[in-house]
């Protein structure tokens, strides 16, 4: 990101808009309570350049993550205006005249002020074995496997996620049941289960009521997701391959 | 392997769906809605009782009702986990759901066979 | 005990990582990184990464548009390493999963990339970085041994008597502070682009493993060779990648007249010419634009002069197939969209080719300390990196690294663990409960950070000039005075990025030294260190790395290390004419 | 870690956005789809057991009617979210050339049609 040049500064200063944001200081607050700060209203500005003016003018405490300030590092996920969104993309512009209440995501535990708990997310992840599995011998480093176009095709959606946990905290299933394996980790899981060149199967992590059949298909998580990933699909498509396997026990995809 | 019942569920409810969602509302429109207010009349018992005569109507329509109950246990049960916050008595809310579906097969096939 | 520590978890440190793990399962290997492995900053890259595969390419071509592109600053030796090894390890990337693009025949893709005579960078579409990380990010999860520190700052390494004995690190979450204890460590913590007011990176990118290592008595090597990527999105600095000049984008000024032309890089084409035009190396190219600015053909915006990049003439279909990215940077950042509109654009700090110096197995001046990826300085890049060197450089220099830490601790798995580790862990801890305490009653850390971003944009920006540079080096002399006393609000233990912020700050500060140091120094021009007040390539005098070391009295001092020449002899370096 | 803060359960979370909502309206859907069900095996019973004119006095009280209305519309939104929803689970491949959704869509709700003409031509067809 730039620093503003000066001018668009002081246009800037003559419109402002509040944002209330929620603010939890473990040890000092029993629970989140909301905070206002005034805002320069700029066009160009995100919902996080708002949160990194506050941070930088007004109150050097406030906590929250970012980095790539590109929608691809996946960090900045806040519910604004109850909507999970990705604040580096998220303007406040869209918001007329504010105010704009910003909280952490919901449906995990808060950590401090917009930082959410997330390890629970990649203890998942790893259960799903995210990974390439072959068998048998490998090729040597001198020759690629041979993937078409269309077998890219096939997974390439699914590989787009960012982690970014917004699906999460569209999730009603999750935001009740923490031990839903959840929409990110399936999408993952299938990336792998479609990419033509993987033997594995992840079917004991996938086939349990906890996994893809806790998914009662609300559709909220494609939703939110803001790299189209569409989880939703990816569980309904797992679900249909795991009935399938069930009955016909024979057929492996 | 943990063996799991849900996708033998999730297969019912499926099939419940699209059975409920292709012939449920033409009936509902026919015999709930359009002939009690008149718009069309009734047919005769013969010919309602000609229809089930024929052993396949009796079959498809057993199908559509046990599918069909199906499909609505299954949603009600996790609708009133999810509206209700009340997962943990999953197994119980099933044993209701899934259970009410299966009287309710059972008397339909009593009634038609 | 750990046996390998790794500093970072973005593509150099995650490959390091899979390298020990592998070599010796028996070995313990950590990663320890301040933001998730996978909010590294290696996320963003877009284009694509460079080895050769494709027929009727050599690699000695490869080593020439390399070390002609790094305007002879690279050490040579190491060129031909690492464009030996660069195929193998994009084949490894494949091989573990990683989405490249391919031809319709199921081979791996390639497409042409600035500065490269052939077409040789591979891609997935335009989030290669993207792909390459999660790949590798999601393949260390196999490696059950592979252990994490996610969200842990490190602050100090421990050195005594010349060999590192570990790292002092704060765990975010709990703001803990611990010295972890450590055969060998391995830095990877990415570049210092933050130190410049518009750049492409990350909030992350703060010079770190540079600042740690310098202050540890390790010397820095070509800090002054920064580069500026020609195509950044006016205020945000969001990249516009290469891979969009390489499909047939154009750059063009007010006038509508393909500028380039007239800076000695070919004449226009229709359709892309490989190292011409719009192809260029990139220091050149972001000289253009300068030019251009002074001769008032650029266009004025509140976030300063831009240029425009058109890739209408490609085609809503072109664009969606290779560089979708673009399009959704363009719409999402900039309210406008490719296919029927042009993008403003203007030169923003990129990438830093300095860093700490290290022999090509990243092993640094100081025992047991090694560094890899954009934070070291094996010199590749020498004076300008070309695109898409940059993420085979992570691969093939991170397992080097890692290789060579794993050997190194299984030789020395006798010692235990210094006195070092206790006695400067304390001191450090200590320091950093003082911050924490709100000792700090001056400036705002952010007015501190913008003033020093301003000074280095002002000295060592696109063209610098003597008199301005040394006015640099009393200016942010002061600003480290300053810093030590910068206002702290924030007491929490829990999450407290106020404290992590201004330890930041102080790395940019040894960093921002290093490199108006450097700069003031090197009486020349080459590749992306332009002097106005010393015009030329200087090879009889300047043929040289700058190694920068810092005093005790915390100043840097300035040598230099000649640069190995194997193969191909100094010479002019020629775009657009063939 | 203790100290992090679980937010309480949202007893409302369904009337908090309109998505939600309507997620909950498609899922309660499926008591109507049982009532219908009741109401067949009623009118099955009450033809089998020479009951007919009974059904057809309690079909016309006007709460019936009511019931059925919702029901109606219960059913119908259940059919086009359903057979909308149809194409997630099942991607259709021809030749590596992905079917799209809509194309699934319009064939499931052509299907719906042709079903309800032929069976209302059952009911109807007089003898
Ligand atoms: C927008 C953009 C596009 C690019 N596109 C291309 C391209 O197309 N092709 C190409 O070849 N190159 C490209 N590059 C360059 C390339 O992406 C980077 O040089 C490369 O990814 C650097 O990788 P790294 O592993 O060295 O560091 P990073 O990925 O930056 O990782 C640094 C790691 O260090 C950790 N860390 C840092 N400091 C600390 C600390 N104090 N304590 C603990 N952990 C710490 C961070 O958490 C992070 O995990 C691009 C760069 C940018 C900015
Ligand atoms: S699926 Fe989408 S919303 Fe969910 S984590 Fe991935 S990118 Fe984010
Ligand atoms: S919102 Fe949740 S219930 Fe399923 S479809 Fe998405 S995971
Ligand atoms: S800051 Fe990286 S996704 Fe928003």
């Amino acid at each position: 990101m730039t620093d503003t040049e000066e001018s668009v500064r002081q246009a800037a200063a003559t419109r402002t808009i509040r944002l209330e944001i929620a603010r939890y200081r473990p040890g000092q607050d029993s629970e989140p309570v909301f905070q206002g700060y005034d805002v320069p209203l700029t066009t160009d500005w995100a919902v996080l350049d708002g949160l990194n003016y506050v941070k930088d003018r007004l109150d050097g405490s406030l906590s929250f993550r970012w980095s790539c300030r590109m929608g691809v590092c996946g960090s900045c996920g806040m519910t604004v205006n109850g909507e999970p969104r990705l604040t580096c993309g998220t303007f406040l512009t869209e918001y007329g005249d504010g105010p704009i209440r910003i909280e952490p995501l919901k449906g995990f535990p808060v950590i401090r002020d917009l930082i959410v708990d997330i390890d629970d997310f990649l203890a998942k992840l790893s259960s799903v074995r995210p990974w390439l599995i072959r068998e048998g011998e490998e090729l040597p480093l001198t020759t690629e496997y041979a993937q078409t176009p269309e077998q890219l095709d096939a997974y390439k959606q699914y590989s787009m996620c960012i982690n970014c946990m917004l699906c999460y905290s569209a999730c009603p299933v999750y935001v009740l049941n923490p031990d839903f394996l959840g929409p990110a980790a399936i999408a993952l899981a299938q990336r792998y289960n479609l990419d033509s060149r993987d033997m594995g199967d992840r079917f004991d992590v996938l086939n349990l009521e906890d996994a893809v059949w806790g998914c009662t298909f609300v559709g909220e998580c494609t939703r939110a997701c803001p790299k189209h990933v569409d989880p939703a699909e990816a569980i309904q498509r797992y679900k249909l391959t795991a009935a399938l396997r069930s009955v016909l026990p024979w057929s492996k995809r | 392997m943990k063996r799991t019942i849900e996708p033998y569920l999730w297969l019912l409810f499926s099939g419940g769906g699209v059975a409920a969602a292709l012939v449920l509302p033409v009936l509902v429109l026919l015999f709930g809605v359009l002939m009690p207010l008149g718009v069309i009349d009734w047919p005769t018992v013969e010919h309602l009782r000609a229809l089930l005569d024929n052993v396949l109507v009796r079959a498809a329509l057993l199908v559509v009702i046990v599918l069909c109950l199906f499909h609505a246990a299954h949603r009600i049960r996790f609708t009133s986990e999810e509206l209700f916050g009340i997962a943990r008595y999953d197994l119980l809310i099933a044993v209701l759901c899934y259970g009410g579906a299966i009287v309710g097969g059972v008397t339909g096939a009593l009634l038609l066979f | 005990m750990i046996d390998v520590l790794i500093v970072g978890g973005g593509g150099a440190g995650l490959r390091a990582a899979i390298a020990v793990a592998e070599t010796d399962p028996e070995l313990t290997v950590a990663v320890v990184s301040k933001v998730y492995p996978m909010r590294s900053h290696t996320v963003s890259a877009e284009g694509g990464a460079a080895a050769v595969i494709g027929v009727g390419d050599t690699l000695d071509e490869h080593c020439y548009d390399t070390i002609s592109g790094g305007d002879w600053l690279c050490d040579q030796d190491a060129v031909e390493a690492f464009v030996q090894e660069a195929p193998r390890e994009l084949i490894q990337l494949e091989h573990w999963g990683c989405p490249w693009s391919r031809e319709d025949d199921g081979r791996v893709a390639v497409r042409p990339f600035g500065g490269m005579k052939r077409m040789r960078t591979w891609y997935a579409a335009d989030k290669t970085g993207f792909h390459l990380l999660h790949t590798l990010f999601q393949t260390t999860l196999k490696y059950r041994d592979i252990v994490r520190y996610d969200e842990w700052y490190v602050t100090k390494l421990i050195v005594d008597d010349g060999r590192v004995h570990g790292v002092v690190a704060v765990e975010l979450r709990t703001g803990r502070i611990e010295t972890i204890a450590a055969r060998t460590v391995i830095l990877a913590t990415g570049g210092c682009g933050r130190v410049f007011p518009f750049t492409t990176n990350a909030a992350i990118k703060t010079g770190d493993g540079m600042a740690l290592a310098y202050r540890a008595g390790a010397p820095l090597k070509d800090m002054e060779f920064v580069q500026y990527h020609p195509t950044g999105l006016p205020f945000t600095g969001i990249l516009i990648t290469e891979a969009a000049r390489a499909e047939g984008g154009w750059l063009i000024n007010k006038d509508g007249y393909r500028y380039l032309q007239d800076y000695d890089l070919g004449k226009p084409t229709p359709t892309p010419k490989l190292r011409s035009m719009e192809l260029g190396p990139r220091d050149r190219l972001s000289q253009a634009f300068v030019h251009e600015q002074e001769l008032g053909r650029t266009i004025d915006t509140p976030y300063g002069p831009v240029v425009y990049l058109d890739l209408r003439h490609l085609g809503e279909g072109r664009i969606d197939a290779r560089i979708p990215f673009v399009r959704e940077l363009c719409k999402s950042y900039q309210n406008l969209d490719p296919a029927t509109d042009l993008i403003p654009v203007r030169p923003v700090v990129h990438y830093m080719m300095g860093g700490v110096h290290t022999d090509l197995d990243g092993a640094t001046p100081i025992t047991g300390l090694y560094a890899a990826g954009e934070t070291a300085c094996v010199s590749i890049n020498g004076a300008n990196r070309l695109g898409s060197n940059s993420l085979p450089e992570i691969l093939v220099f991170g397992r080097r690294a890692g290789l060579a830490a794993a050997s190194f601790a299984k030789e020395h798995q006798e010692e235990s663990e210094h006195r070092a580790v206790r006695t400067q862990g304390d001191d450090e801890r200590r320091r950093l409960e003082r911050v924490r305490d709100g000792s700090g009653k001056g400036e705002r850390i952010a007015d501190l950070r913008e003033e020093m971003q301003h000074t280095l944009e002002g000295a060592a920006g696109i063209y610098r000039t003597g008199g301005v540079l040394a006015a640099a080096v009393d200016t942010l002399a002061e600003l480290r005075e300053r810093a030590e006393d910068a206002l702290v609000d924030d007491s929490s233990t829990t999450f407290n990025t106020e404290l992590i912020n201004l330890q930041e700050l102080h790395t940019m500060l040894d960093v921002a030294q290093a490199i108006v140091a450097c700069a003031l120094n090197r009486k020349e021009s080459r590749g992306a260190h332009q002097r106005t007040d010393f015009s030329v390539r200087d090879d009889s005098a300047y043929l040289a790395h700058s190694l920068v070391h810092r005093a005790p009295d915390g100043t840097p001092s300035v040598g230099l290390l000649p640069v190995t020449i194997t193969r191909w002899p100094p010479g002019e370096r020629v775009y657009g004419r063939d | 870690m203790t100290s992090a803060y679980r937010p309480p359960r949202d007893a409302f979370w369904f009337a908090r956005t309109r998505t939600y909502t309507l997620f909950v309206l498609r899922e309660l859907t499926s008591v109507l789809v049982a009532w219908t069900i009741v109401f067949l095996l009623m009118l099955v019973g009450a033809l089998l057991g020479g009951t007919f004119r009974d059904f057809t006095a309690l079909a016309a009280q006007p709460w019936m009617i009511a019931l059925n209305v919702v029901a109606l519309v219960a059913t119908a939104f259940h059919a086009v979210t359903f057979l909308n929803l149809a194409p997630k689970a099942t991607v259709v491949r021809l030749d590596g050339w992905r079917v799209p959704a809509w194309m699934i869509q319009g064939g499931n709700h052509s299907a719906w049609l042709a079903l309800s003409v032929l069976i209302a031509y059952f009911i109807m067809r007089s003898p």
